[in-house]
């Protein structure tokens, strides 16, 4: 299940959504907002996406997931708009029988999503605004 | 001459203060005529031709894909998402 | 934050234990009780613990995790007692500042406690119990 | 001669029947020597004595680690949380 969404992303009810006894292993990443980016204070994040091509794209990665892990439950969210300090920007969940399975699955889906999918960010400092542009990955401030 | 449909985003949007702008393509009638065509009218598009990836009608593809008329297109730059 | 606890496991509040503003990253493995074993239907799962021992192993575990990698919070849960399907076993938590070391660092935590903290399971079928004992990781019910 | 307390989890604890045993050990008084008087006792332990892990006051160590009386100790059956 992929989805774009507006609203505040839920990682209780995400996480509910992909358990269920067949599966031994859940893995869940959340991406969220944190408070500091190259040095600087960050008050909000602002996601925008190609909406239907981020679907279409998400969608995509799910299946590749499936088709290389036997995947009981996947649910890819990213949110969009204006994100508070502490506020979740992206959840990818797996279950698998196995806990290996359900690692590499999620890291492959948080990986494809931050590489492929058209959502681009802007950091709101104190003191304006910048658009995150082909920086290093370890220096983006949510990855 | 064809006309496409340019969906802007992220600092593309900023520079042409627009979500969608419409284009006439001339031959070769191509992504890469029509990245042209548009940094012709704003010239700040320029910087940005070697960063941007073409997608038409929802899927990434090469510069020299031909497009027909009424295509979606969009110039994306590199993504930030997660 | 470790502990062995015979109260279920709220993976909720353990998301929410955490996360922060200083965190970007944060990858939550839960091991549930699954419904076969080996072919097997399964009933339930007994946990049981060399409690102090398991507790110790589990805070040096943490250590280790904190001395290789950045990390802003650690949780490590696990149960012990009768456990029905689809109850969680175990909680590996981890907020970092980026993905991937919240990533390693769960997967280390969660690799660990399975290899070295003395905790046993016993599967309960219909027709019988049995340890698990000595198995392959890939054929345990709960990997 | 010295006495230790054994503690017995999973496997050991069902062939026993119980969650703790004292054992007197005799020289040269270390783990492997208090694993054979524990074995004399009960024999169906001696398939263990391969797959068990030594602990002594609540860290792993080697059979030859010598004990002192008092001392809590374990043959630790191979684990299978999480």
């Amino acid at each position: 299940m992929v989805s774009i969404t507006t609203d505040p992303i839920d990682v209780a009810s995400i996480y509910q959504a992909v358990q269920s006894v067949h599966a031994g292993g859940i893995v869940l990443f959340a991406g969220t907002v944190r408070n500091r980016s190259q040095g600087r204070r960050v008050n909000a994040l602002e996601y925008s996406a190609y909406i239907p091509m981020a679907e279409k794209l998400m969608a995509a990665i799910e299946e590749q997931m499936r088709a290389q892990w036997p995947l009981h439950h996947v649910v890819l969210v990213h949110r969009v708009g204006m994100l508070a300090l502490g506020e979740v920007a992206i959840v990818t969940a797996v279950a698998a029988a196995h806990r290996k399975e359900a690692f590499e699955a999620c890291r492959f889906g948080i990986d494809r999503i931050k590489a492929e999918v058209p959502i681009w960010k802007k950091e709101h400092f104190e003191d304006g605004q910048e658009w995150v542009v082909g920086r290093d990955d370890a220096d983006t401030p949510m990855t | 001459m064809i006309t496409v449909n340019v969906k802007l985003f992220g600092p593309l949007k900023d520079i042409l203060h627009a979500d969608e702008v419409k284009v006439n393509v001339s031959p070769p009638y191509n992504g890469e005529a029509a990245f042209n065509a548009l940094a012709e009218m704003y010239p700040e598009l320029r910087a940005w031709k070697s960063s941007v990836r073409l997608a038409v009608n929802l899927e990434y593809t090469s510069f020299d894909r031909t497009l027909t008329s009424g295509d979606e297109i969009s110039f994306i730059p590199p993504v930030s998402g997660g």
